[in-house]
Parts: C-alpha cells; structure tokens; sequence
C-alpha cells in the first residue's frame, strides 16, 4: 500500500497549494456564478448523501467531492450551442447547461418526473436542446459519439464544439484511442477533459498505465494538449477557453489533462480504505471550493457575506428540490415496456 | 431501365438517398478513392466530395460511435463495414449505446450499418459471418436482410429512412449474380421493414428463410414439384422486428415447417422463428418445427468443407422430403 | 463445514484451484488491493501475490487478449469482468479469437471469464445484463450460468480445468441470498460442464430454467402444489454445450413445457431451448411451447419498471396455469 | 489523388536510397542465410502469384513484395524459445521459424494436408512448437494475445520474448492501444514491429492518423520506440536484436516502427491503381533484396556467383514443394464437423 502510495506520487505532478489562481478576464460578476455552481455541485451532493443513508437513492451514489472545478470550470467555457457528454462524476457540468437538482434527484431516485422516467438511472440522461449527450456506462464509449457530434456540427455549418470526459481509468480503453485518433484525422472540434484524480475505483494509476502525464497522449494523436491544476476553476476553465476558440477556429480536438484527487470513495458504499490517509490531508488543503474561495475574498471580488448569501440560497433551492424530487411517484409499470423504437424525430 | 445486380441496386439506393437528402453521408474504409471492396460507393467521392464520403482509419468502433454521434445530431450517417465480421469491434457501440438509447433517454439515433455478409465464397471464418444471429437479441436495433435486387434498394432505402439503428446485412454471394439482376421499380420503390415477402405460394409445407438461401429455397421448391409437394417460401426480410404474422400465417396454412437460414444453429434466428412457431402455432402444426442450418463450427476454408458446412438444395430437399411423410 | 453462500462459493472455488494449481492466476479490475467489487477475490492478493492476482487496467479486450495468449501458453488465466456487461467491450476477443481457435489451427485456449450478470438490484441496462443470450452462439465456446452454491462451486472449478474458453456467468441476485447458503461437498465436488440438474421431479409440466429463475421456478412449483400441479424443474446449469437429452427428456415425460429464462425474449436461450424441443420432442408434447422472458426491451432502473420487466413467481404461476389447461 | 500523394509524401520519413546498409555484427554466413530467407520469401509469393493465376488459390492472395526486409530481419533477431504472431504480409517470419513453403501453399490452396487441413485460409495458422500464433482478421487483435503470450513467458520462468506486427492502418485499432498499454503496465516482453508501408488498402497514412511518424505511439506508453528503415534487413535485425535483448533482461515492451512501402495491391486483385506510380518507381530503387545483395556484393561478404547459388537452390525447393503441394488432395467433407473443442491438452 505504501509503496503504490509512492509510485503513484510522483507520477501525479503536485497541484500548488497556493491561492494564486490561474489568471482570466471573467469578471467579478462571472466568478460569482462559478462559485455557485461550485456550491450547487457539492451542496447537491451532500443532499444526495442524504437521500441515500435514508434509502431513498434505489441504486448506487458517486460523488465528484473534490474535482467539481473540472466539471463546472470546463462546463462554464462552453457557449450555448455547444453539446457535451459528461459522465457520472460530472454532476456540475449538468448544472453549468441548465439541469435542475430535482432531476438528478429523480435520476438517482427512479421517479417517474426524472428526466428518463424511471428508466435509467443517476446522470444517464441527455438532452440535446441544452447541448447534452447522455453516457452509457462502458468507459470510453461516448468519445467517438462525441467525435460525431463534433463532425455534425461542422456538416451541418454549425460552429459548435463537442466536449467530453475521461477518467484516468477510462484511457485505458480501445474507445479512447479510436475516437480520439478518429477525431484527430477528421480535425473536428472535440475536447476532451482527462479527469487525472489519481485512481479507477481502488487501482492507482501506477497500475493503469506507465506515463507519468497523460497529456503526453495528445501528441500520439498530434493534437493539441495540455495539462491544468483541476483543483483550480479558473485554470480549467482558461484551458478549455482556448480549446473552444481553437475547436471554432478550426484547429481540431484538444486533450485537457485536468490533475485532481477523489476525495471520496469510488461510490458512497466505498470506504477508500485503499487510499493513503495523507493523500486526503494534502488534497484537502487543495479544496477546488476553499481555493476559490480564498482567491475571490482576497481579490476583493466577493465579500464573506456575498459568499454566504449564494450558499444560502443554494440551500433554500435545495430544500425545494428535495421535496419536488421526493413528491415524483414511481413510474407506472406498463412504462417499462414502451419507447423502444423512435417513431418521430428527436431532434 | 435495364436490369441491375443485387450489388448495383445498393449502390443505387445509396446514390438515390445520397442526392435526395443531404443528411446522408457515408463511413467506411476505402469507400473513397477506391469506392469499397465491393464498389458499393465507386464515383460517390468525385460526385457527393470527401466530407460527405469519408474514408476511415481502421477503427470500427469509432466508425459506429462517430456514426451514433452525427445521428442524433440529426444526419443519417450510413457506415459500411468492408466486411460485416469486422462489426465485432463495434459490438459495444452498437449494442450498449445505438440499441438502447431511445428507450434510455429518448433520443432517436438514425444511422445504418451495411457491409456483405454470408458465404460460400471460401471467405473462411472471418469474411463469410452472419452476425444477424447475434444481434437479434439487442433491444432497439433493427436487421434486414436482403435476399433480392429490388428488396436490396428498397430496403436500404427504407433502412436509411428510419429513425433507428439498421443494421443491414447484405449477403455477398448475391452481389453479382446474373440471375438475381432485376429490372428496380419506378420511383423509390421502398419496401417496409417489418414485412416478411411470400416468394412463393404453396400448400404442403413452409419453408421460412432469408437472404442467399431464398434462392436455395426457391430451387428446392422447384425440384420438389417433380415430387407432388408443393412448397410456401416465406422471405423473412426483416429479422428485427420479425413479421410474426406472417410466419404464423404461413404455418397456419400448411401445417409445416423448416426455418432454413445460414448460420451456426445454436442461438440462431432460426431457433427464435422455430420458438414463436412452436409457442403460437402449436395447434397447426402437423409435424416438428425443423431448423435447418450450419454445424455449430467456425465457417470453414476449403470448398470440400465449406459445402459440407452450408445448407444447400440437397439438403433441404432431404429434409422436406423426410417431413413431408411424417 | 458451515453452510455458505453463493459468492463464497464462488471464492471457495476460485482459491483453492489457485492453491491446487499453479497454472491457474487471475486479471480483473480492482481484485487484488480491494479483493474485487463483489469480494470474489477478497484476501488473495495477499495470499498469492501481484503475479498471480493482477489488478487490471480498464481494458477488457486486452484483459481477455492477454488471457487467450497466456493460456495458449499452458497457463490457466480466470478474468473478472467487474460487471458482466462489460464483455461487450470483448466481444471480438471471445468470439472471433477464443471461439475458434482449436477448430482453426488445433491450439487449445483453456480460460474462465467470469463475473456478476443478472438483474433485480436495481442496476439498471449496463449493470443487469445477461449475456449468454449473444454469446450462445459462438462457435467453441462454452457457457456456464450456475443457480446455486454448490453448482457455482463445483462448475468454477470444472470451468478451470477446462481445456475450452468457458464463459462462467455467475447471477449476483443470488450472491448474498441467505436462502441459497449451502454446505459444500467434501472434496472437490466438481460439477461436470455440459450436465443439467433435475431440481425437481414433477409429473405434470416441465420448466427449463436456470440462474435466479431457477429459484422463481421452485417457488412456483411449492404454490401450484396447492392447485394439484406438480411441476418438473430442470436447471440447465450449462447454456453450452447443452445438455439437450435431460431438456428432451424432462418434455417427453411431462408433454408440457415452458423455458423460464432472464432475459429479453427474441434471441433468446429460451428460445433455442424451445426450438430444439419443437423440433425433436414433437411427437411428446400436449401443448404450446411457452417462454417465458423479458420484454424486448433495455433493462429498466426504477423498482416499479424493472419488477414489470422481470419474469417473477406471479408470472409463471399464471402460465402455467394457463398451460395446464390447454 | 495527387494531393494524397503530396500530404502522403513528407509524413513518411524518406527512406535512404543508399546501400549503405546497418551496421552488424553477423557473420557473413549468417548474413547469406538472411538473404536465403528474403530470397525464398519473394521467390514463394511469385510462384504463389502463379498459383493464383492458374486459379489453384481457393481465396485471396497477399503479397509482402516490397517489405520482405521486415518479416525476415524481425524474426532472424528471436530465439528458437520466443513466440511471434505474424500477419498475413509477413511470409518471411514463417520461413524463418521453419515452415516449409509447401505449408504455406497448401494454406492457399486449402488442402488437407495444410496445417490446417483447410479449415482456414494463407498465413491463419500456428503452431507452438515452431514458435508461431495465428493471428485473426480482426487487425489489432493479436497485440493483447502476445502480450498474453510474453505475461505467460515471464510467469513460467522462461526468458522468452513475445513478438507480433501491427500496419500502419491496424494501428487505428483499439486493441493496439489496449494491448500496448497493458504490456507496458505489466512490463512484459513484448516487441511490436509497426510495419508503416504508407498504405492500408486504398487508405494513405494522412488518411489514418495525424502524425508524422508511429513511433511516437511508444511514448503514449511509457515504452522503447524506434523507427527504422524497413528496407534495410541490417537495421531491422539490429532494432529487433536490441529489442530482444531488453526484453529479456525486464526492460518491458519495445515499438519499433519499421518504414517501407507495398509494392503491389492490397491483394492480387488490387491493381494499386490509387497509388502513385512516381512512389513505385522511387521505391523500387530501395529494394530490400537488391539493397542487400548490393550490400553482400560490396562488402566482400558474398560472390554474385554465391548469390545465383542460393538463388538457384530455392527455386528447385520451390518446384518440389510447388509439386508437394498441389499433391495434396482437399479435405474430406467430415471434416467439417471435428475439433471445435479441445479434448486434450495442445502444449
Ligand atoms: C469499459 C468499462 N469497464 C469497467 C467499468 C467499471 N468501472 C466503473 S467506474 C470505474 C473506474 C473508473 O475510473 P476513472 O476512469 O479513473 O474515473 P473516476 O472513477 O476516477 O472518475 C470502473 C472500473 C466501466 N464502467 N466501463
Ligand atoms: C478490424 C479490421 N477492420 C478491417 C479489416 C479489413 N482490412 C484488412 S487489411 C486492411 C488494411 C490494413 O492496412 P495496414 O494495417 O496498413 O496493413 P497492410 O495491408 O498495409 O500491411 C483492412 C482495412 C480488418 N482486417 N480488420
Ligand atoms: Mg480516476
Ligand atoms: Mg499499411
């Protein structure tokens, strides 16, 4: 243990701890939402931590605890014409497009209100008029579906760009290579955020590959790459600015290895007991949320009060959503048997 | 318009589509410059250009999941696998993420799979596969499965007209030959998936089948007459979602029947035609439900064993002849 | 020795082939440190070391690549997919390398995938999937789907010992029931591929089954005692090689029959069950083959959905009823 | 098309044209039994060119004419213990584990006495004993079983190395990347020889992939890479015997890309006739097998009267294999239905 505790630490470049953020033009204004969407991501979390120790979560419960800069910071660069795949960790990147807590709620709780009626669970939903694309749960898989919508947007004289997510773990599968290899040849605009937090469920990533960065992958595809703090919204967020602008502009796909840590198990019923105690003490100080914070106190663009009342109102929000979500029956049986077969246009 | 090849009526539906609705566009390994293995698409770059003909890296999961991608973005992606085994490595993408996903989360993915299928053209094991056999079992996916020149072009065109993912396996074998050529009907000429095709009208026994071997059947049958036996062939055409009625219509009028397809047997389409005709034709039937298939064996090289391995006329001759007395 | 449950059986088998056999080692994704998401491989790691549990990357293909070339080397690989639905990203490794390689070119590939499939906990499409249906048909291999702890016990260790791929399906409805909690054979208690079990001798009408449905079925056949139905259950054990003679036989001596099986009905193993009965135990039967499956449907999440979706006692017990009666 | 020819061109690094060929230590003996084996690598696929044409070949025919430096100069550099899988170009790695042309013939031909007896087809066939695994269609595929293969090597205390090729296109393939990636995690022996013959079928490497050179691909791993000409059978050998030789002494996989061109079709039905005929003729100036003899002939190391000898010598092999061959009857039909299990032990 201690010694994949050492391989795995070199291997992961350090994260500052520092409050020196990466530098953008976002306005105070701009920051401020980020930080709510910061809170809206961990807040919603901990209600579903909640719902779950009261059974009423039917299946399983991840958390992003810790990496919810990647999903917001990547989400927030996106323009509303952009489509994006995030996968089950990426609870903010739902809320930067608009979802509500109450349909991840319903998702996790099976209602029949929730956004797939029952039928599937957590975040295994899409909506493409807010630009989303569902997952499936195989790793790896939506990387080519990305590399198509991409590859549509441009057909179609769209200027959107498609963006999408991958765990360390997940670029070990064939799909990863193909798609991004695809994407590549093609030159369509996808990004692809690598969430590098350390672990795939309990395997380090010592025993995932053998690079110590995974951005040395974009130069197997000869696209663009680059590796951020992803405990830094800001940073995230400017990475994945100029790989929109780069995808628009017509310079193809970009690989974002964003360096996080897991700060929970790999689901709510995992104690992580495999995770080296120090790693969570260092990785704590790093707090994606207590960094911005710190960083929007100290550059004068929020007040402890202004701060507080965001979370306030996240809460009060939350209250409402929990009762909406919990007040959504089930769905009605015969529900099961319907919707196989399309029979109108989707889109 | 003169007769075409089962081979040309694809290219054709494909050119049709391709001119009628912009959506449409291709994916597949040398469907360019080459214009395909089989010259599916020859000339489709220098008319349709290389963003609506795009020639792939060899990477068929990638093929399939741009496809998936596209598809619900709105275009009609077709992909052609240059030969169908290799849609293995696409097996995921389509069976976890095309199939299921209007009934996930409601949105359609219109895309078509095509490539040539089938043997008996000493392919071996890796060029003579019939994946209908397998795919049947996904939920959202559709197969069809021409066994003839007009069926071929209105199917396909059926095929990439529909809101869901096609797979459409066109058997090889046929592709050239002369006596499959075919005057194509005026206009579009579509043919509906779903609908099995009554090839030959009959009174003593059904024999139920799809692809090269209607035209195994359709021999048979003519040989049979020599007997006094009279045979129905019911053209499946579709394999997904099976036109039910129609195998039991048949059944019902005959009493009996050989579902006759080239495949391995176990986990056949064949076994699922002969369950629903066991289940809900029950009381019709006058003798056992007879599958009539390949050996449970990899598909083999050599001409002595390819033929012992593939049903052909005289084995289903045998075999009528056999139930026709019991 | 105490009664235990099915995923310990399941462990009992997997350590001491580990300990009786050094050819045998295992690959899967988080079964060393962790001891598997399911605890099959709890406490190996330390007791047989990184050489022989290794903790995978996520690649399945390269999990069963690296299997297959291992065990053409003599050694006896056994792959955790965390999930069984997972095996969809091996489809080709299985199907076109392991499968046919003996037929092809003599070589013998002795392996084990094995992992949790099934549904009824709420996992929803790609967490309850049950893949024997596709894999079925794949020439070479084998496919085993034990219903209890002492099967699952005894067919692990057959399915090690193996010299074919065999495809070891194990149901994680089951894993934890106390209910199934059993004391192991002395020994070995090798439970031979290829054999089903008759769980229960009945007079009146035959239920196929197998996995968590077996235990749907005996349920059923305890109620209908009170309607004076007494069912035969017979436990396939194996989907491949079928033991077709116990299927025949159980049919000839009731003359009725339903093929109980969790999955979504066309393509089904049900109903290759079913076919062979129609076709070679005709002359037996009183009344329709019935299956009884799954809609063809994805595999829904929410409780409501998934219990409408599943085959259940409710379900059989009407079936039969309505069999009965024909 | 003159455009793909262009975009072609400078991502395939040139390769020389001189004579100058790789250093080595091998004797001038060994170096004349290298030419025996490149020798009898074309001289076979012109006599099976003849077979095609007299219509005794039941399927396809592929040729290696062009690359058969990289087949024989990869497989002189393992020892009778390793293990490799070749593809369907690499005839020459056949001939250099000891199969006789009249295997690989009767393979064609699909006839009983075969090594498969005529259940598969050309180059599907193995055969442990000689070191060989039979490689799949699906392209890709074997890179995982060899790694397999080197895992089993290691565990079973041999020093055995494990050696397979991928094409430019097969590259593309998910298992390449899975494969390669496990083999590096695990660090296990293996040797992937990329064979970059700037086309796969009709489809140039602009058309494949992004970059301008696979080796590349080695540092997406983690693992060795080089990139040598493949026209030089010397440079091959002396990649390939480095290769081996951290293998075996536990320095983990090697990708060695190996640059050259196909000198004919896809298959003998393929007239090549999307290739530009200036890169035929550029590259019929770097004949692997005229290089070499000009090499033997310069260095003192073989007379041109050695050379005919040799030459000699496999074309009356050939006629007697040639004759073996068509000797042999097809398979009998029952044969059909034997061996899809195995019922005892293969090694
Ligand atoms: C193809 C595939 N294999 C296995 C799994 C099971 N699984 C779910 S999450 C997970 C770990 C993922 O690790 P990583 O990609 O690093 O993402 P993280 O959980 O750290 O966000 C595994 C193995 C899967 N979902 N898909
Ligand atoms: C997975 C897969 N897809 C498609 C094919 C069909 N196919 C056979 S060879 C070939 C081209 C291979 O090109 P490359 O890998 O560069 O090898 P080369 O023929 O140049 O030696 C293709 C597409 C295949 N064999 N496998
Ligand atoms: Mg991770
Ligand atoms: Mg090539």
């Amino acid at each position: 243990m201690s010694k994949m505790n050492k391989s795995w630490g070199p291997l992961h470049p350090a994260v500052e701890k520092t409050d020196r953020l990466a530098k953008t033009d976002l306005s105070g204004e701009r920051q401020r939402e980020l930080y709510g969407y910061l809170k809206l991501n961990r807040m919603t979390e901990d209600r579903l931590s909640n719902l779950y120790r009261q059974n009423k979560v039917v299946g399983g419960l991840y958390s992003s605890r810790g990496q919810e800069a990647v999903s917001v910071g990547s989400a927030y660069a996106l323009g509303p014409d952009d489509v994006v795949g995030p996968l089950i960790r990426n609870l903010g990147t739902y809320f930067v497009r608009g979802v509500k807590p109450r349909e991840i709620m319903m998702q996790y709780m099976a209602r029949a209100d929730g956004p797939t009626g029952g039928k599937d669970v957590n975040t295994h939903f899409g909506d493409l008029s807010r630009g989303l694309v569902a997952p499936i749960s195989m790793l790896g898989s939506l990387i080519p579906v990305m590399a198509g919508v991409a590859l549509a947007g441009r057909m179609q004289g769209k200027s959107l760009v498609a963006m999408t997510y991958i765990g360390d773990g997940g670029t070990s599968t064939g799909d990863f290579h193909e798609g991004l290899n695809f994407a590549a040849v093609l030159d369509v605009p996808l990004i692809l955020i690598v969430e590098n937090n350390g672990y795939a469920y309990s395997t380090p990533i010592s025993k995932q590959m053998k690079i110590k960065s995974l951005v040395v992958r974009a130069s197997a595809y000869g696209i663009a790459g680059e590796s951020v703090d992803g405990n830094d919204v800001l940073a995230v967020y400017e990475a994945t600015r100029k790989a929109v602008e780069r995808g628009r502009n017509g310079g193809g796909p970009t690989l974002i290895e964003a360096r996080t840590f897991r700060m929970k198990g790999h689901a709510e019923h995992d104690d992580a007991g495999y995770v080296p105690k120090e790693l969570f003490e260092e990785w704590k100080e790093k707090d994606p949320i207590d960094r911005f914070e710190r960083h929007l106190l100290a550059e004068g663009l929020a007040t402890q009060e202004d701060l507080d009342a965001i979370t306030a109102q996240i809460d009060e929000e939350l209250n409402r959503e929990v009762d909406a979500a919990l007040a959504s029956p089930f769905p009605p049986p015969e529900r099961a048997f319907e919707g196989v077969y399309a029979v109108e246009e989707s889109v | 318009m003169a007769p075409i090849t089962y081979i040309e009526a694809i290219r054709q539906a494909l050119w049709e589509e391709m001119e009628s609705d912009e959506r449409v566009f291709m994916i597949g390994q040398d469907i360019g410059t080459y214009g395909g293995a089989f010259r599916a698409t020859a000339g489709m770059l220098d008319r349709f250009g290389p963003k609506r003909i795009i020639d792939s890296p060899i990477s068929e999961s990638a093929m399939v999941g741009t496809a998936i991608g596209a598809a619900m973005m709105g275009l009609r992606p077709v992909v052609e696998m240059q030969f169908i085994d290799f849609i293995a490595c696409a097996w995921n993408q389509l069976f976890n993420f095309a199939g299921p996903n209007h009934y996930r989360w409601g949105q359609s993915v219109p895309l078509v799979v095509r490539g040539p299928s089938g043997g008996g053209v000493r392919g071996s094991n890796f060029h003579s596969q019939n994946p209908e056999s397998v795919f049947q079992h996904g939920p959202g996916l559709k197969i069809v499965v021409p066994g003839t020149a007009a069926d071929a072009r209105g199917l396909l065109k059926s095929a990439i007209r529909d809101l869901n993912p096609v797979l459409f396996f066109e058997h090889k074998f046929l592709y050239r030959r002369p006596q499959l050529k075919q005057e194509m009907p005026e206009g579009d000429g579509l043919v509906p998936i779903g609908k099995a095709n009554l090839a030959r009208v009959g009174r003593d026994l059904s024999v139920v089948t799809y692809g090269a071997m209607l035209h195994v059947a359709l021999e048979a049958a003519g040989r049979l007459e020599a007997d006094g036996i009279d045979l129905e062939v019911l053209d499946l055409r579709t394999i997904k979602p099976l036109d039910e009625e129609a195998v039991l219509a048949t059944v019902r009028k005959t009493g009996r029947a050989i579902v006759l397809t080239e495949e391995q047997i176990t986990g056949s389409v064949a076994g699922d035609v002969s369950a629903r005709i066991a289940e809900k034709a029950f009381a019709w039937l006058d003798s056992p439900v007879v599958r009539l298939c390949c050996p449970d064996t990899p598909i083999p090289y050599s001409p002595t064993l390819e033929d012992a391995y593939l049903p052909n006329v005289d084995k289903l001759v045998a075999k009528v002849r056999e139930l026709a007395s019991y």
